[in-house]
């Protein structure tokens, strides 16, 4: 297995375990504002997906990625199956020439324009595009403008959708299914914002520990 | 709570075997919570399907058969098809003429829906869309995601239907099923909350001295929760928030739903009808048609809804067309 | 217990107000609770006529129109109507052709029936009458009135409706609306008491782990409780009681209904006819048309009856034969 | 108004209070093995019946019986409807002549007659039928053989209605909705039994003040 591949099936199975053990922590912040399932619809979608990598032959990342992408969209539906899986798979292709702080960065602007698309929210509607702006943006400047090695940019980044989660706290949602509570959202965390952390998260502790 | 299930996991795989096994003119494609008409795609006619989370029957594999759907993709319970369920579903429906997709506007089913017709599209299937928006319980503004699709869906499966049978080529379904949105709207109220399968408890806590006013059809709260009412009071509330939105003409033609939850008896509904016409007189509306029912169900949730849809010569036609599917007959 | 009722006093009168506004092929006979087709007395053809207390919804009124019956009337809550109010509906319906009466085994219904045939004979009206009592829970020995009538009258309206409606005379609508009674039962549970608008609670109770097997369509209690069963265990009880009753050759067609009690959604009611199939299968015998949904309710109880008929050519002609009433249509 | 026809209005009104005064305890009676609307039928037919005859210009006694028993028909509905009312119209034929000791006798025979005709129940069914029969066997022999007074016939007649009532208790009930429970009806003092000694007690107070 190419050494890209491996972080990838690593940082899968990392997730996987992250959202299991967060899983009705999910599921709270989902039921105060939305249908009580977002624990159970992850915790799905990344079992499947980090049993998916794992049964990949020595896989590149581009195909890694694009695995774990499809089998969340064909296991999860609702909101989040086209927001993480698919814009995964979309975003895949930005790894097809393998992993560099380059292709890093035009594959997280890439997912985070999916998301968006797919979606139609802007930040501050109190998704998880509120976590995912601030962290693809300071990636991007950490690694373009600023230089840092990929590490510290990916540490910074993390940081910067912790921002983004205390973010969709004090704001009213305007997206997804928070937004039918109108003026009550106020004051509820986002579950989406609060699970691309967690992602996140565990991307930077696999990729600190190759 | 008590329910004739048996696991919580296996609900909506048995339903739909259970389904099939009613009617035969239904068929479940292999692998998936897909249904169609068993003659599918038919040859030389637009195809015209649905699809959403389970837990709102006869919606939407009921409403499969000649002059209504061709096909539909059952979610889990409250939760919207994966992506791939509605890509087998559109790829099981194209007879070569496109597929017109009736989407209830819900971010699962829109963006699983979407998903899967940018794959077939790669494949040279035409799709046309049609998002159903009725519920004007929520506000539209920019603070929310638009308005939810609720029992209006039954009325643009019906037209578009019926448009489709009678060989309309993809565009004009599309422009009939999108007529009737505009002319569409509907509110609803739940005396006590629905009882998902996996949860087995009350999604939302109500009082047995308070109702919710403007509930959506997952357990999601209603706009306002307000002490118990009469059914006259209710269906006040309701067809006024209706009526406020259509905002239609005197003498205007309208068809009428009272639509039970799941949880109401008809005898209920028809109480509730008995007030509506009373109210639709009082507007100066005329009722062409009225129907009354469970049509777009939350599961036992008691509680209804009131749609109302101002019709035109076009649309009475192709309402009154027949149809035969397993919740609904017009002959 | 909430409900959408206005005044428990009014709720008969409001449904069939609510009734009538809703189909314009109804007809209320003034000042009392009968409803009758439009065009009723049907010149040229026998009237088939059923009635009981309400609470059943769709029954009776809702099987008012073409190919069923003429009228129907209605009693208070789980009451039977007055002698009268049958007396003014077998008036309404006599073309001079005769009438057949459709009677639910209960006594307040035989008897009132009874008196009112007693009534219009003298007038010169031609009655026949076909006691149902397709319930197998009740055993049928020296101790009990008879078994109940329950959902199976649904296939008597049909069939006899349908053998009026093409000329048969009055001794062949009744032949055949006896032949289905002869070929049919029925057995029902309940996972919850239904709830009268009079008495705004539980009728009986029935705890959250326990189950009443052999219910009726009044709250009587069942005749055992058990423990929660699953769908597919409950579904067995309620078939092998069925079947045991009916003692069917292997390769009999058979006409199924899985039957909901007000409370219970589709999607439940299709869980058991999966299992219902299966058990069919397993009996040796075949399914000729398999029916899902309310027919025979108890206001909002939840639960669910079984029902089965052996069908031979005759009856499965009268079952298909067309229909088109609110509470069940065949094309 | 004759005496005769004055004595049915004031025993259907004295009746009519009677059950008014007991409808909880026969909803009661009738909760436990049956519908529990016993008392609500009974109350409304008899309500309605003491009006109808009170708004009779001087009317004899049969025209009074045959009011009250058409009333009560059309109120009531149920088992009790036909029972208690059809049957009064149809024995009021037998008071064409005035009441008489003879006539009676008549009424009650033919009362009794149609009740068991329409609703098909013997002796030992648990119904009215038991604590009709032993009334109406009593009065005739007091009546016919021992040439009792008719207060005093009536007086026995209520005693053995009041056996009758008590003889529901300790059997199976095999008609009536009681009968949809089988042995547990056993135990259970039958409503309508009930109803039919009030209304043979109320009959005896009035005759006893005329
Ligand atoms: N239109 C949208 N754009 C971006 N993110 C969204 C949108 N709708 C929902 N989300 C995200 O998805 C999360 C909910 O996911 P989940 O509960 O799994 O799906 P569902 O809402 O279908 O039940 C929300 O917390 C939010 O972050
Ligand atoms: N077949 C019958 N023959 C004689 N009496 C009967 C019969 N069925 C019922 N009854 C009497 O009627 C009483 C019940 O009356 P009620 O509760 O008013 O009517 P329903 O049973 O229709 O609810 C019973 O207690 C019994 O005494
Ligand atoms: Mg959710
Ligand atoms: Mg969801
Ligand atoms: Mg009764
Ligand atoms: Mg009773």
């Amino acid at each position: 297995m190419s050494g890209d591949g491996a972080v990838v099936v690593a940082a899968v199975e990392a997730v996987a375990d992250r959202i299991q053990a967060e899983r009705d922590h999910l599921t709270d912040l989902d039921s105060a504002i939305g249908d009580a399932d977002h624990g159970g619809n992850m915790a799905r979608g990344w079992a499947e997906a980090a049993e998916a990598v794992a049964d990949l032959a020595d896989p590149d990342a581009q195909t890694a990625v694009k695995t774990a992408g499809k089998t969340v969209l064909s296991e999860v539906g609702g909101a989040a199956g086209p927001l993480y899986g698919g814009s995964l798979v979309f975003a895949s292709q930005e790894l097809e020439g393998g992993v560099t702080p380059e292709t890093a960065v035009a594959f997280a602007e890439t997912y985070l324009e999916k998301v968006q698309d797919r979606g139609d929210a802007s930040v501050g509607a109190g998704t998880m595009v509120d976590a995912l702006t601030p962290a693809v943006h300071t990636f991007k400047k950490s690694i373009e403008t600023d230089e840092l090695p990929p590490l510290e940019a990916l540490t910074k980044a993390v940081a910067a959708a912790e921002a983004g989660v205390q973010f969709t706290v004090p704001i009213r949602a305007s997206k997804g299914r928070a937004s039918y509570l109108g003026w009550r959202s106020v004051g509820h965390q986002d579950p989406g914002a609060t699970s691309t952390l967690y992602i996140m998260e565990e991307l930077l502790a696999v990729a600190a520990g190759h | 709570m008590k329910k004739l299930i048996n696991e919580s996991d296996d609900v909506v795989d048995e339903m739909l075997d259970g389904m099939t096994a009613a009617y035969p003119d239904l068929r479940r494609l292999p692998d998936t919570q897909v249904l169609v008409r068993d003659d599918a795609p038919v040859a030389g006619k637009v195809g015209v399907v649905s699809g959403g989370g389970s837990g709102h029957e006869p919606t939407h594999g009921g409403y499969i058969g000649d002059g209504m759907l061709d096909g539909a993709a059952a979610g889990d319970v409250f939760s919207s098809p994966t992506a791939d369920e509605f890509e087998a579903l559109l790829d099981a429906t194209d007879s070569g003429e496109g597929v017109l997709a009736v989407i209830k506007n819900y971010e699962g089913d829109v963006m699983n829906f979407e998903t899967a017709i940018e794959m077939v599209e790669m494949e040279g299937t035409d799709v046309a869309t049609v998002v159903v928006n009725d519920d004007v319980a929520v506000e539209d503004s920019l603070y929310t995601s638009g308005r939810r699709g609720v029992c209006g869906t039954i009325l643009v499966h019906k037209a578009a239907g019926a448009k489709a049978a009678a060989g309309a080529d993809l565009d004009e379904a599309q422009r009939v099923a999108q007529k009737v949105v505009d002319n569409t709207a509907t509110m609803g109220m739940a005396l006590t909350s629905c009882v998902t399968p996996e949860k087995g408890e009350a999604t939302f806590d109500l009082p047995d001295d308070e109702i919710e006013l403007g509930i959506g059809i997952h357990g999601e709260p209603g706009t306002e929760r307000t002490d118990v009412m009469s059914a006259d009071e209710i269906t006040e509330e309701l067809t006024e928030g209706v009526l406020d939105d259509l905002d239609l003409d005197e003498g205007q033609e309208v068809v009428t739903i009272v639509n039970g939850m799941g949880g109401t008896p008809l005898m209920e509904l028809f109480v509730v009808n008995r007030k509506l016409q009373e109210l639709i007189g009082d507007h100066g509306l005329e009722t062409w048609d009225a129907w009354v029912g469970d049509y777009m169900t939350s599961l036992d949730m008691a509680g209804a809804s009131i749609t109302v849809c101002a019709v035109d010569d076009e649309l009475k036609e192709l309402l009154d067309a027949p149809a035969d599917t397993p919740g609904l007959t017009v002959q």
